[in-house]
């Protein structure tokens, strides 16, 4: 599968609070949460992101609490695929586990905010449009690539037959 | 082979005679541990998207309510409704309002050689009394108590050996910010922590709660302390049948991906400076910046032990009049305690906000958070921009005694001197 | 000219020798109190009138209650704002964390006997329990009386209530004045002054007089007073107070009406929502499930209603579908409630206690009720919406059948726990 | 002093408590937000649906409960000029002509004016004519000292004025 959209660049350590902030979470729905996607950094993200838009971040991105609020706000303002020097660990596993692409590559330095990337998934490329460049990465450990063919941990269970 | 402490954990309850790091394993769970932080997002991802609405164990999963309460709003009034209900209606054990899900589960239920998972990323406290325990999101729940198990990649182990005695005033909060701060936000990234050493038998069952609490802002994925005499005479004191688990500990010659040497007389007090818990600062650096808000309380620092300090700080003397000092108890269990021994009395004669047993201010959801400008020190768990209220307000992280020199003093001090220790 | 209580007060601080009802007066005024949640805006409309200083610095008490613990950085504003201005106007009444504003005027003197008084809440008038005439005005109002020390006050009609013989175990202050507010509706005292007097008053704890005077305001009483006594006279002399008038209303003193009650008949006594006149006897609505249970507020929230809900509670638990809050009304009261082993009692039987507010009374915070859910509490209100969701139920009740009712998880009559 | 307001009428009932007007939750918020979300426990989105120079007409016991001045400061900012009911709490009376908002007592508006009539008030006359219907009613006038201050504004204004005219 592949996926393609205009990058949105953070620096390294974006923790959960900067992402969603504490004194939304017990709002009813992700729905009415993800206005407040980002809030301490960037004013109304919601607005500005475009669906397929990725993310670009450096290292640990996602430390700090566990609450998969954070990666289930940027799967409903249309992220579809977070790109990091490396993910803290409860993050990856969640975004994952919502079939939202978490891609550990070392691409930071040479992508820009607004440039525009294709992932390829099989071949495990990223190219930056309009230029040569070209990264490559890792390919997931093979439990978790079922669990992303699959769309994610419920689609997996739900269709495993358990 | 030779395996860590933390491998040995997960070998056992994945009925195997040996695990390796890397290797991915499906294990049963003993406890399964949700909070109204989340518990909202799991029960909409079970209805709305999981075919099979079934729960394996419901008498290991335990809600707790501690977030926010009590409510400050509707929404959140709301939401613990439809928590209280989906609980009721599949029988978990319940706590609403009784203290912070990490302490509860130690007063409780936690037992050495088990495997916990719980909702909230602190869940890696628990690792202070010999358990495989660490934090995972909505989705791994529902998965978790639909299925019993969960899979686990083991995690590589760093072995921190401590050695030597913490001098007075400093505690294992100073240690483990120092720690952090050495290794980095993520430098314990899909790590395990273990702490061992000749220091760990001088280290009280609460202290080492506190040092195992902040591994995840290393990015650890547990921490893990052999169960010694101390954390099993707590058990028999405090469990109803004095069960105390099964007693694990790591093979000589197992493989650690690599050793920290730490000398506990040579820790100093500490901040972790906004705003990040990485950002760890001597507390001499940042000696005289003014303070309006002291918070103590937290899975991180709200055990009895923490409230005796502070009672000893406070006792005959008032809080500073630009502070507010609001203090949280860890659990009903620790209000009882600390009431008994006239702590809270001391509180509340200081000038201290006495709050209920909650995450309050640590957390910022629902009650006593700072404004815009405004600086806080506090004894709990992150210091992240918004995290406990205004985003251009400014934490510090600290021990107890930093806390409680800071409220006196008004502004931040070095403990050891102020206090005269 | 024989005057009520309220006519003395207001004749003699327009300095009168007798005033009648309807009369328009201009009044020095004793003390005035403003909250957190208006302070600012108070202090906005001051400066925007072209006030430059306060009228006296010492004659305003500015008390943190509504937003504490503040939950978010919006309302930490309004302590910033308002410190600020206490300091540049040299005002040191301020409390940041001790309790409610009503207790707070009554425990610290700032009311007395005699006095008029203006705060920006409607159960200013709390303190016509030990009889000063106290009523509650808006904030650009109070913003005049922080730069003139007056306001205009019409001259309320008094409605008298004549309350003889003595309650029955288990029958408090709380059920008498929610009997009298559910007899006269939500109107029925609008723009007048209720006052009360006969023996029972007199055998009343001065506690139980202000829970009387603070609901007054329910039956839209501009104030309600009780004539001073030793009981009264005793707390201030405990505080070093002494300098007040022991005003009593003259014996033919002209009423709009006079109702007379036996307190001896009295039962237990609820409110149920939309409407604090939506009275009835508890036992009409037995049975009933509680998910939540409230003690506390400027009603209910003092020690001996503290008191009485530990000593129904102690040694039993609470029942586990309810969670039950404790909100002493001042700092104060929460440290005598532990020495008294009141909050230990509360907290073994499963209850929890929180910082002495407001709390969830105001509908900011302290423990809001979800929609659907029933909550029975010991404070004045159950307005649709105002301590949760639009169809959150609010049964307003004594400390005592609060207390039995977190207890049973259903409203039960606290005269078959004594 | 204005002699005339013109307007549509809103109907409401008895006792709209100031809970309904301005629920608690919303005190702490600058009233440029707060009073949008006037009256949502009974009408959700009520501010939307006003047009600058509505009226109020309700029942008895208009604005009971807290002394909260936003609720009259509410119903002023979303363009409602006047309320008329058959009786006031005293304090939210007195708070909404500080505030330059006209709480008009008539217990028979209620009967001659139906949701949507025009309504014009003869401020002078003390008369309410529906427009609609060509319904009228009286009412009393108000108290000579609140007269100063409307006349004046509201009580700001007078202040501001007192204080102006002290100054020189």
């Amino acid at each position: 599968m592949d996926y393609k959209g205009r990058v949105w660049k953070f620096g390294d350590n974006i923790d959960t609070d900067v992402i969603f902030p504490s004194q939304y979470m017990l709002l009813p729905t992700i729905e009415e949460m993800k206005v407040h996607t980002f809030e301490p950094l960037v004013a109304n993200f919601h607005e500005k992101v475009r669906p397929g838009d990725m993310i670009l971040g450096g290292e640990n991105f996602g430390g700090g609490s566990s609450r998969e609020q954070a990666p289930s706000v940027l799967k409903a303002v249309g992220i579809t695929c977070i790109i990091a020097k490396s993910f803290a660990r409860i993050f990856y596993r969640n975004a994952i586990n919502i079939g939202l692409l978490a891609i550990v590559c070392n691409c930071y330095d040479e992508v820009h905010e607004g440039d525009v990337l294709s992932v390829d998934l099989a071949w495990q490329i990223i190219e930056v449009e309009g230029s040569e460049l070209r990264f490559g990465f890792k390919s997931f450990p093979p439990h978790v690539t079922q669990m992303v063919a699959a769309g994610g941990l419920i689609e997996y269970i739900n269709g495993s037959g358990r | 082979m030779a395996m860590t402490l933390s491998e040995k954990v997960l070998a056992r309850a994945a009925g195997k005679d040996e695990v390796t790091p890397g290797e991915i394993v499906q294990t049963e769970i003993d406890w399964i541990m949700t909070n109204d932080a989340t518990t909202h997002v799991s029960i909409d991802i079970f209805e709305q998207k999981l075919l099979k609405q079934e729960i394996k164990h419901p008498e290991r999963v335990i809600w707790v309510v501690d977030h926010n309460i009590p409510a400050e709003s509707v929404e959140t009034a709301n939401v613990h409704r439809k928590q209280r209900i989906f609980a009721g209606k599949h029988g978990f054990n319940s706590h609403v309002g009784e203290g912070i899900c990490h302490q509860l589960l130690v007063e409780k239920y936690v037992l050495p050689g088990q495997v916990v998972i719980g909702a909230d990323s602190h869940t890696c406290s628990h690792g202070a009394l010999g358990a495989f325990a660490t934090g995972v999101g909505s989705t791994d729940l529902v998965g978790a108590i639909r299925e019993g198990s969960l899979w686990f990649m083991v995690p590589a182990t760093l072995k921190f050996h401590l050695t030597g005695k913490l001098r007075e005033g400093v505690t294992t909060k100073d240690l483990i910010l120092t720690i952090i701060g050495d290794i980095s936000a993520n430098g314990a990234n899909y790590r395990a922590m273990e702490f061992s050493g000749p220091a760990v038998s001088t280290l009280s069952f609460e202290s080492r709660l506190a040092l195992c609490n902040l591994v995840v802002e290393a990015g650890g994925k547990n921490a893990i302390m052999e169960a010694d005499e101390k954390v099993v005479g707590y058990l028999r004191r405090n469990r109803p049948q004095g069960a105390t688990g099964v007693v694990l500990q790591g093979d000589q010659g197992a493989a650690y991906e690599k050793f920290f040497h730490y000398d506990l007389s040579q820790i100093a007090p500490v901040v972790a400076c906004p705003h990040a818990v990485d950002n760890v600062s001597p507390i001499i650096a940042v000696e005289g910046r003014e303070i309006d808000q002291v918070f103590v309380g937290s899975c991180s620092n709200g055990r009895i032990e923490d409230l005796r300090i502070l009672g000893r700080i406070l006792k005959g003397n008032r809080v500073h009049s630009r502070v507010r000092l609001a203090v949280s108890p860890a659990s009903t269990r620790v209000f009882l305690q600390a009431l008994e021994e006239g702590l809270i009395s001391t509180f509340l004669e200081a000038g201290a906000m006495v709050l209920n047993p909650n995450c309050s201010t640590c957390w910022g959801g629902c009650q006593a958070v700072v404004g815009d400008g405004e600086r806080l020190l506090s004894t709990g768990t992150r210091n992240f921009k918004g995290r406990s209220g205004s985003a251009l307000a400014e934490v510090f992280l600290g021990s107890v005694y930093s806390a409680g020199a800071a409220a006196l003093a008004g502004k931040i001090v070095n403990p050891i001197n102020y206090l005269g220790l | 000219m024989a005057m009520t209580l309220a006519e003395k007060i207001l004749a003699r601080k327009a300095l009168k020798k007798e005033v009648a009802p309807g009369e328009l007066v201009t009044v020095a005024v004793d003390h005035t109190m403003t909250y957190d949640l208006f302070c600012p805006s108070v202090v906005e409309a001051f400066k925007e009138m072209g006030f430059k200083q306060v009228w006296n610095p010492n004659k305003i008490a500015i008390i943190f209650d509504h937003l504490v613990p503040a939950k978010n950085a919006k309302e930490v504003e309004h302590f910033k704002v308002s410190l600020a201005f206490a300091r540049a106007q040299g005002i040191t009444k301020v409390h940041q964390h001790d309790g409610i504003c009503h207790q707070l005027l009554f425990e610290k003197g700032y009311s007395r006997p005699g006095d008029v008084i203006l705060g920006t809440d409607s159960h200013t008038v709390t303190t016509g329990g030990v009889g000063a005439f106290a009523t509650g005005i808006g904030y650009t109002e109070m913003a005049s009386i922080w730069g003139t020390g007056e306001i205009w006050l019409k001259v309320p009609e008094t409605l008298r209530f004549e309350i003889e013989g003595e309650l029955a175990p288990g029958v408090s202050a709380k059920d008498l004045i929610l009997k009298i507010i559910g007899d006269i509706g939500h109107a029925g005292a609008t723009y007048k002054a209720m006052e009360f007097g006969g023996t029972l008053i007199g055998r009343l704890s001065v506690a139980q007089r202000l829970t009387i005077a603070n609901m007054s305001v329910e039956a839209g009483a501009k104030a309600g007073l009780m004539a001073p006594d030793e009981k009264v006279l005793e707390h201030y002399r405990e505080l070093g107070i002494t300098d007040f008038p022991m005003l009593r209303p003259d014996p033919d003193a002209a009423y709009r009406s006079v109702s007379r009650y036996d307190a001896s008949k009295l039962v237990p006594m609820v409110s149920c929502s939309p409407a604090v006149d939506n009275v009835m006897p508890l036992f009409e609505v037995a049975g009933e499930e509680v998910r939540k249970a409230f003690l506390g507020s400027c009603t209910n929230g003092r020690l001996e209603d503290i008191e009485m809900a530990a000593s129904l509670v102690r040694g039993k638990k609470i029942h586990p579908k309810v969670e039950m809050i404790v909100t002493p009304a001042s700092r104060t009261i929460y440290q005598q409630a532990i020495q008294s082993g009141a909050v230990a009692a509360l907290v073994e039987a499963g209850a929890y206690v929180t910082v002495p507010a407001c709390g969830l009374c105001s509908g900011i915070n302290g423990g809001v009720v979800a929609d659907g859910d029933t909550i029975i509490s010991s404070n004045n209100r159950n307005f649709l919406g105002r301590m949760g969701g639009p169809t959150a139920r609010v049964i307003l009740a004594s400390p005592a059948s609060v207390a039995v009712s977190a207890l049973a998880g259903k409203v039960v009559d606290p005269r078959e726990y004594l | 002093m204005e002699n005339n307001l013109t307007g549509n009428a809103w109907k409401f009932g008895n006792n709209i408590d100031t809970d309904i007007i301005m629920p608690s939750q919303y005190l702490s918020w600058p009233l440029e937000e707060s009073y949008r979300l006037a009256f949502e426990p009974l009408r959700k989105g009520f501010a939307d649906l006003v047009t600058p120079g509505d009226v109020i007409v309700a029942g008895s016991n208009f604005g009971s409960g807290s002394s909260r001045e936003q609720a009259a400061q509410a119903i002023f900012r979303m363009g409602i000029r006047a309320v008329i009911a058959n009786s006031y709490a005293r304090i939210f009376y007195r708070n909404a002509l500080n505030i330059g908002l006209y709480a008009i007592e008539c217990p028979e508006a209620e009967a001659i004016i139906e949701e949507g009539n025009r309504v014009k008030i003869d401020l002078d006359r003390g008369v309410l004519l529906n427009l609609s219907t060509a319904r009228e009613a009286s009412f009393g006038p108000f108290p000579q000292n609140l007269r100063k201050i409307m006349e004046a504004g509201g009580l700001v204004e007078y202040m501001k004025k007192r204080n102006h005219q002290e100054a020189r």
